[in-house]
């Protein structure tokens, strides 16, 4: 076989690998069943510039790679889904919350909003898989801290959770700032699966009683 | 406490910034219509109250007076009570609060305390939560504009899915191939031993047969000839003479028959006995 | 728009259309909606030039259009576990019986076993490949034979299967205890591929209606 044969293989392979799948699919994934001397980077940017301008396109999303119809179709196709529900305007304040602050706790989130937030919003959101719990902040009270979740960051079309629109002014506003006065050093929202150095990991019991000890 | 439930407030001010009309939030609630707003449901907490009072300013928020914002609010609550719409706590707790915070504004600053924020640092702190609470509520609204999975941008609707076959392959030996069959063998010829029913001659069967017998005959007689008729089979003969023979020593026993014999593995002589006080003469 | 980024449009939209549904389209569905002045006929054929040769193709299916991965990477499709697999007792004792007794019926692996036979465990032992169909003894009912294979011997390392060990051998080795009666039938294996002359060959029907004659 001739290196362009054996080049256009990897590719089909490549190809025929995202598209049969409706998820992303990342690096290591898509290494592990190419041949061990394809190169990889290569063949990702000719695949993405043989769909350019296409009506189904490659995209990076969710830390990984996946087929997308085209932003601009979007009038094409929605007439056949189902009405989504729409998040209620708490839910998608927590949302953002989360999103933007994580790890966040429910104190803070409450605080960012000024009101107290019922359990059902959160619930909400753990329901639809776009957040998630991480573990507890070593605090006292230990409360448990929320983060998103890959779905999320697949159902927003975002790369990862540094791709958050408006996240570069936000921070520089000293926005994300979640402790009071201002002028404080800025988090960066982390949704890194492994727990920070202030968290500690769930245990098993959390659904017991933290939920009623969160609970007010 | 707010209550969340109850999202669908009618005034357009509330509408405007409920999620779904994003969109339409550019274009600002009148300045002129402050008043409208009476109806604290819809509001998520004084917090969002104060919001949409600041955004009635028409300014930049990092610009807004926090003490036109304060005098805004009381009013506003004022209004409220004045009307007897119920009030939940936190409103009138915010309200105290602004209350305060309006007269560390207007009073010059009492240096008593060093650990106590002065007047503009509280409105400060205020204006900073507001412009948290506007910029996440913005970045709500970026989120949900963005195309999302499913409603703007669709993936393989009929995913093709990695299919997981296995191979399985049998592991056995030898030594496991003949224990199987040794014991399930072993097991079955166990299993179909059958005791066969055997006619066995019972010790009273037997006396019966000589008493009959011995009716007849009065003189020493070898105790086979009177069973010979019975000895149809090997199995047969075996019982009938172990009987027999039992059978005849009880009856020594019982002095109704005596037994001879001249030496071992001769035939065994059998006769009436003669006198009915025991003691048999066999050897 | 020109008339050529018109066509690139309804192409686009073609795409996305079939990409996004759930299951095949068809013309009726496909045309609707598409603008009407889209061509559809030569729309459909230039998208099928697009995918020719590529790792997806696009199909005409039972009831419609629909993308596919390429045939020849199928492969990739599928992921392949090898699990090793203990043989179940049941299925070992059939199986030395077998050996031992072949050609044999189910009837008399039956009777040697003294339990009866699941359709599973001969379905294993035929799927293990050490055990084959030979053919059918020429008695009433006509039932299968069974005998080992090739594979058998190798895997079992016997040259041939006059090499597995009598009834004397076995109880030399400790295997079989004494009790077994002298009477017991000394096993004569033959697993020679020619059909004995109380074997008639398999027909062509085996598989559906002598399943089900043998089940009882």
């Amino acid at each position: 076989m001739s290196e362009s044969d054996t080049e256009t293989l990897h590719l089909r392979m490549l190809e025929a690998m995202l598209f049969a799948s409706d998820r992303p699919l990342d690096d290591s994934t898509l290494k592990d069943r190419l041949p061990a001397t394809a190169n990889f980077e290569q063949l990702l940017v000719d695949l993405a510039g043989l769909y350019e301008g296409r009506g189904v396109v490659l995209k990076k999303v969710a830390d990984g790679w996946a087929f997308r119809t085209a932003d601009d179709l979007a009038f094409l196709l929605q007439a056949e889904t189902a009405e989504q529900r729409r998040l209620s305007r708490a839910a998608l304040e927590t949302l953002s919350i989360v999103a933007y602050h994580q790890p966040a706790t429910r104190a803070e989130i409450e605080q960012i909003r000024g009101v107290s937030t019922s359990r059902g919003t959160l619930d909400v959101l753990l329901e639809s898989g776009w957040i998630r719990l991480r573990g507890r902040r070593r605090t006292p009270g230990r409360p448990v801290t929320y983060g998103t979740t890959p779905e999320f960051l697949e159902h927003f079309n975002l790369e990862s959770i540094a791709d958050l629109p408006g996240l570069d002014e936000l921070k520089g506003a000293g926005l994300l700032n979640s402790t009071l006065p201002p002028g404080a050093p800025m988090p960066m929202p982390n949704d890194d699966p492994d727990l920070g150095h202030d968290e500690d990991p769930l245990e098993d019991d959390l659904f017991a009683p933290d939920v009623v000890l969160e609970d007010d | 406490m707010a209550d969340e439930t109850n999202q669908i407030a009618n005034d357009p001010l509330t509408q405007a910034l409920l999620w779904e009309n994003q969109k339409e939030r550019a274009s600002e609630p009148d300045a002129s219509e402050p008043s409208l707003v009476v109806d604290v449901d819809g509001f998520e907490g004084p917090l969002d109250l104060l919001l949409a009072l600041a955004r009635s300013q028409k300014v930049d928020l990092a610009k807004i007076s926090i003490l036109a914002l304060a005098e805004q609010y009381l009013s506003f609550i004022q209004e409220a009570r004045r009307m007897r719409l119920e009030l939940a706590a936190d409103y009138l707790v915010m309200a105290a609060w602004l209350a305060y915070l309006k007269s560390r504004l207007l009073l010059p600053d009492i240096k008593d305390d060093e650990d106590e924020l002065t007047g503009e640092e509280l409105a400060a702190s205020l204006a900073f939560r507001l412009r948290r609470l506007e910029a996440m509520r913005d970045a709500a609204a970026r989120l949900m504009s963005r195309p999302r999975l499913g409603q703007d941008v669709f993936a393989r609707g009929d995913p093709e899915p990695v299919v997981t076959i296995k191979h399985s392959s049998y592991v056995a030996n030898l030594y496991d191939l003949l224990t199987a069959y040794a014991s399930q063998r072993q097991r079955n010829s166990v299993t179909s031993v059958q005791v066969r029913k055997r006619t066995v001659w019972s010790l009273q069967e037997a006396k019966d047969l000589l008493v009959r017998m011995l009716g007849h005959v009065s003189d020493w007689t070898p105790i086979d000839d009177f069973l010979v008729e019975y000895f149809s089979t090997p199995d047969q003969r075996a019982t009938v003479i172990a009987s027999s023979f039992t059978a005849s020593l009880e009856m020594v026993r019982e002095g109704v028959l005596e037994v001879r014999q001249n030496g071992p593995f001769t035939p065994l002589f059998v006769r009436r006995a003669s006198r009915q006080d025991g003691g048999g003469n066999h050897e």
